[in-house]
């Protein structure tokens, strides 16, 4: 019995089973309990969010010490970044309701995330014009779709024309409704059998490193 | 009237500067990226420290002591750095994967395969005859779609049923092309609330 | 009032027998009685590497950012098995591989296949791991930013990234595209799929890109957890076409049954 | 370089200052265009329509700043409906910047003045909760074993709202808007197969045909499809908004897309039935 890897995988079915039986059973020991875990599973998943900024620190720290790349700077910076918004965050008690840390997150945090996203708005202009390309029956099949359902959302055409509306509509009626409900089946019972398998410690990824 | 908010004026700065990598990479769009990360990163240590407060340490100011137990667990997170004692941090990871795991599938084989199987083994007939036809092609997209995810049963891809996977394949990508059609819709749909702020908040010309 | 849950009977036995069907069809896998058909994906595979070796131009490998500790982890894993499978025929037709790498975890996993690929080929001399399999960078806009110019400068015949991709597939395709390469793309995240169908010379829809993964793999587990997966898309088509008849005759039995 | 090939040449900055400018005008100059009403945005209005007085409603911020230019609109126009109907709203985040669009939609939806709703008897926020389905799950299965203090910090036994509201059987509606497919499926498999409760969902345009098949068998009543159905939600609730205007903005830049790819193609099949002639 190797206690760093059999015990975190008994811990993982266990709680796996005991989160299926509160589902399929009516037992109150087995409802009560897990109420349990899903209130220790919430703290947990907080914990676990500091772990992204201990890895930064870890991985820039180095870059900043080393100074062996020219963009260390950037690294200072990105450091910088987590420190100030902790620190206001954190410094008023108000946590994220304080009026400095909505300044500065809808200032820096909130224009970079809505706009990096979007800005793919760009690529995919280049893209239609560079390559997309009907070049085989596969990507002709996508096409057909892709361009009715582009004038169903252009506003433009369906206020002149109301019939690409109504294409559009029927397009994601029994063309969408039927390969996607056989897509979505195939994710289902994927998602289920690789469940399966991590309940039962067949699938280990999650252990990391041996 | 051009803003003369200086928090609008930095925003607008970030939202040019996210928006040059679409040009040509350059510094400014490398510094607006690490100023995300960060700032990502820092966001998540707020709301963590809140979410422990209000969901742990609330728990132990009613004098539920056994909540010091979650508490070790969350420090033992921390042990995946560690070079020697790593494997410490696989007890509340394995926690949180039985919990994710067993939350998520015990529903899905309802939604994903029981609900989906029952709605498609409906009556094909429908009011209209538009209904009908509209029934069918469903029907036949959702198991042409399936087949085309079957890959250990021979039969279904040589003699009678072989034509199945092959237009369940092309159903695939039509249904596709509708998920690109609504991809660029996405994208534009979400610059244009950037550049209404430009226009609109920062810049004044438009009401 | 019984144990179980009243109107989840039916979920009840479609779970329970899942259990049964995974453990079964990897019992099975084991004894090799569970074969996957061959992936049209992997036949597009092997033309793209003939084409490199032909144009005398480089073939680049790429598995994506996943990692394994991520819910995408299983995406990498097939990622790296058709990585292996590309190594290998690049060790026997001798094609020059790239396979940049994102994750600092999967890196080592990568480099292992490779050089067991090209070790198994007997030509482990050819190989130059820092040059061919580098690490680039974690961030996503780095990353993209690090394969556009690695392209750019060698102009590869062929271009294959099969594993879970974000927005940055549209940047490699269009980059790959302008080398004039031939690409192969998977990936089983659905909201990327759209470009891959509409920019690859040939595309891995979804579940092809595990079945490719255990096809080259031939790993029991993977082949028998599609089995698995297969005989519930079976038992899910015949009960949804005797299901329609008879609804359609009248009986909504099966719906019924199901509804239960 | 052949006439077809030249047809494509334009230098990217050429093609990105059209698309720019293809979305700056709109802006400046709205179109106003006559909108017409999807059928799942239709279903989410009526399904809210049907609910009688006081109804109490679970909603999940479940976008950050990321989606925030058309989910922002889509949930100032539905909590528009919600307060106009009078229904009490438990509002949540299980995204972890949930907590930040709050304030923004606030302002934009003016509960006080406009509709005299009062925080903590009308509606009450409790803030980001972690774990995704883990808090969904918790929140329906026993709210009060799982919260303690709203988003500010009031101890919840002081809020009248959460007086008598215990966990699903207390909620008539869960609603949410999402930009994550974890956050959109898992409300199916909590509120919809694990407590049984009617539910509705918003979320990216790109996510809606995966999510579809949820629509098309009753597990979702509704569907928000993004841009689209955030627009559709102004236009329904009589408050027009960024999300309408956002509409315009497509008109000229999808036009744009659309040029761009009959444009490629020609060039494409051009310079290739060219090549064939020569050989």
């Amino acid at each position: 019995m190797d206690y760093r890897r059999d015990i975190p995988l008994a811990i993982t079915f266990l709680v796996g089973v005991i989160a299926v039986m509160d589902y399929y059973t009516t037992l109150k020991s087995v409802t009560d309990t897990f109420t349990v875990i899903k209130n220790w599973g919430v703290v947990l998943y907080a914990f676990a969010l500091g772990i992204g900024a201990v890895n930064l620190f870890r991985v820039h720290g180095r870059r900043i010490s080393e100074r062996r790349r020219a963009d260390w700077p950037f690294s200072a910076w990105l450091l910088l970044m987590i420190v100030m918004f902790v620190v206001v965050g954190l410094g008023t008690g108000q946590f994220e309701t304080s009026s400095q840390y909505e300044w500065i997150y809808n200032a820096i945090y909130l224009p970079i995330d809505s706009t990096m996203y979007a800005s793919l708005c760009f690529y995919m202009s280049y893209g239609a014009y560079k390559i997309l390309r009907a070049r085989n029956f596969d990507a002709f099949l996508l096409f057909i779709t892709a361009i009715f359902v582009i004038l169903g959302n252009t506003p433009l055409f369906p206020a002149t024309f109301p019939v690409f509306f109504h294409i559009r509509e029927w397009i994601f009626g029994p063309i969408v409704g039927g390969a996607y409900r056989g897509i979505r089946i195939g994710i289902g019972i994927g998602a289920v059998v690789l469940g399966i398998r991590t309940l039962v410690g067949l699938e280990t990824g999650y252990l990391g490193r041996r | 009237m051009v803003s003369t908010d200086p928090l609008v004026w930095i925003a607008a700065f970030y939202t040019i500067a996210a928006t040059s990598y679409a040009f040509r990479d350059n510094t400014i769009f490398k510094f607006s990226e690490n100023t995300f990360i960060g700032a990502a990163a820092g966001h998540l240590i707020v709301m963590g420290v809140k979410n422990v407060r209000d969901f742990g340490w609330a728990h132990i100011m009613k004098g539920e002591m056994i909540y010091w137990v979650v508490f070790v667990l969350g420090i033992m997170l921390y042990f995946r750095f560690h070079r020697k004692y790593y494997w410490l941090y696989r007890y509340p990871i394995a926690f949180l994967v039985g919990n994710g795991i067993g939350i998520s599938i015990r529903a899905a084989i309802h939604s994903d395969f029981i609900v989906q199987i029952a709605a498609t083994a409906g009556p094909l007939t429908a009011a209209t005859t538009f209904d009908t036809f509209n029934n069918i092609i469903l029907f036949i997209g959702v198991l042409t779609a399936l087949s085309h995810f079957i890959f250990t049963f021979e039969g279904m891809h040589r003699g009678t049923l072989g034509w199945a996977p092959k237009i369940g394949r092309w159903m695939i990508l039509l249904a596709l092309g509708a998920s690109f059609g609504n991809t660029v819709m996405t994208r534009f749909g979400q610059y244009s609330g950037r550049i209404l702020y430009l226009v609109r908040d920062w810049l004044g010309v438009v009401a | 009032m019984s144990v179980f849950t009243e109107e989840r009977l039916v979920p009840l036995v479609a779970f329970v027998l899942a259990w049964l069907a995974t453990y079964l069809a990897i019992q099975l896998g084991k004894q090799g009685k569970i074969r996957i058909r061959r992936i049209p994906g992997l036949d597009a595979i092997e033309e793209a590497v003939g084409r490199a070796v032909e144009m005398g131009r480089p073939v680049f490998e790429i598995v994506g950012m996943g990692s394994f500790t991520d819910i995408y982890a299983t995406q990498t894993v097939a990622g790296l098995s058709i990585l292996s499978y590309v190594a290998t025929l690049s060790a026997r037709l001798g094609a020059k591989m790239y396979a940049p790498q994102a994750d600092v975890g999967v890196m080592p996993v990568a480099i292992e296949l490779v050089r067991t690929a090209y070790t198994t080929e007997g030509k482990i001399e050819e190989l130059d791991i820092d040059e061919q399999l580098p690490y680039l960078s974690g961030e996503q806009f780095a990353w993209a930013g690090g394969i556009i110019a690695m392209a750019a400068r060698m102009k590869p015949a062929a271009n294959i990234m099969v594993g879970p991709f974000w927005a940055e597939s549209m940047l490699f395709a269009e980059s790959f595209d302008r080398a004039g390469a031939m690409q192969v793309g998977g990936t089983a995240r659905m909201y990327q799929l759209p470009f891959f169908a509409a920019v690859c010379d040939y595309t891995l829809l979804g579940e092809e890109v595990f079945a490719a993964g255990a096809y080259v793999s031939g790993d029991p587990m993977q082949v028998g957890t599609i089995g698995a997966q297969d005989w519930y898309k079976i038992v899910g088509f015949i009960l949804a076409i005797i299901g329609a008849l008879l609804a359609t005759a009248g009986v909504p039995v099966i719906g019924d049954l199901l509804s239960l | 370089m052949s006439a077809w090939e030249k047809l494509t040449a334009l230098p990217r900055e050429v093609v990105l200052g059209l698309v720019l400018i293809a979305m700056i005008i709109p802006v400046i100059r709205p179109l106003g265009l006559p909108l017409m009403v999807g059928t799942m945005a239709k279903d989410w209005y009526d399904t809210v329509d049907a609910l009688p007085e006081g109804s109490i409603v679970l909603f999940d911020i479940g976008f950050g700043a990321g989606g925030y230019p058309t989910l922002g609109p889509a949930t100032i126009a539905s909590f528009h409906q919600f307060f106009e109907k009078n229904l009490k709203i438990i509002i949540m985040a299980t995204q972890v910047a949930g907590s930040m669009m709050y304030p923004l939609i606030m302002d934009a939806v003016n509960p006080e003045t406009i509709y005299g709703a009062v925080y903590g008897e009308d509606y009450v926020f409790i803030g980001y909760i972690a774990g995704t389905q883990t808090a969904m799950a918790g929140v329906l299965g026993d709210l009060y074993a799982i919260v303690s203090v709203d988003y500010k910090g009031t101890p919840i036994a002081q809020i009248p709202l959460l007086k008598d509201v215990k966990g699903a059987d207390d909620f008539t509606l869960v609603a949410y808007i999402t930009t994550s497919g974890d956050i959109a499926e898992g409300w199916v498999y909590q509120a919809y197969s694990a407590y049984g409760k009617d539910l509705i969902g918003g979320m990216l345009s790109m996510m809606t045909t995966t999510m579809k098949p949820y629509y098309d068998t009753g597990q979702l009543l509704g569907l928000l499809d993004g841009v689209k159905g955030a627009s559709d939600m102004e236009f329904l609730t009589g408050h027009p908004g960024d999300a309408i205007r956002s509409s315009d903005v497509l008109s000229f830049s999808q036009t744009l897309v659309l040029i761009f790819i009959v444009i490629g193609n020609i060039s494409y099949f051009g310079a290739r039935a060219a090549r064939k002639e020569e050989f």
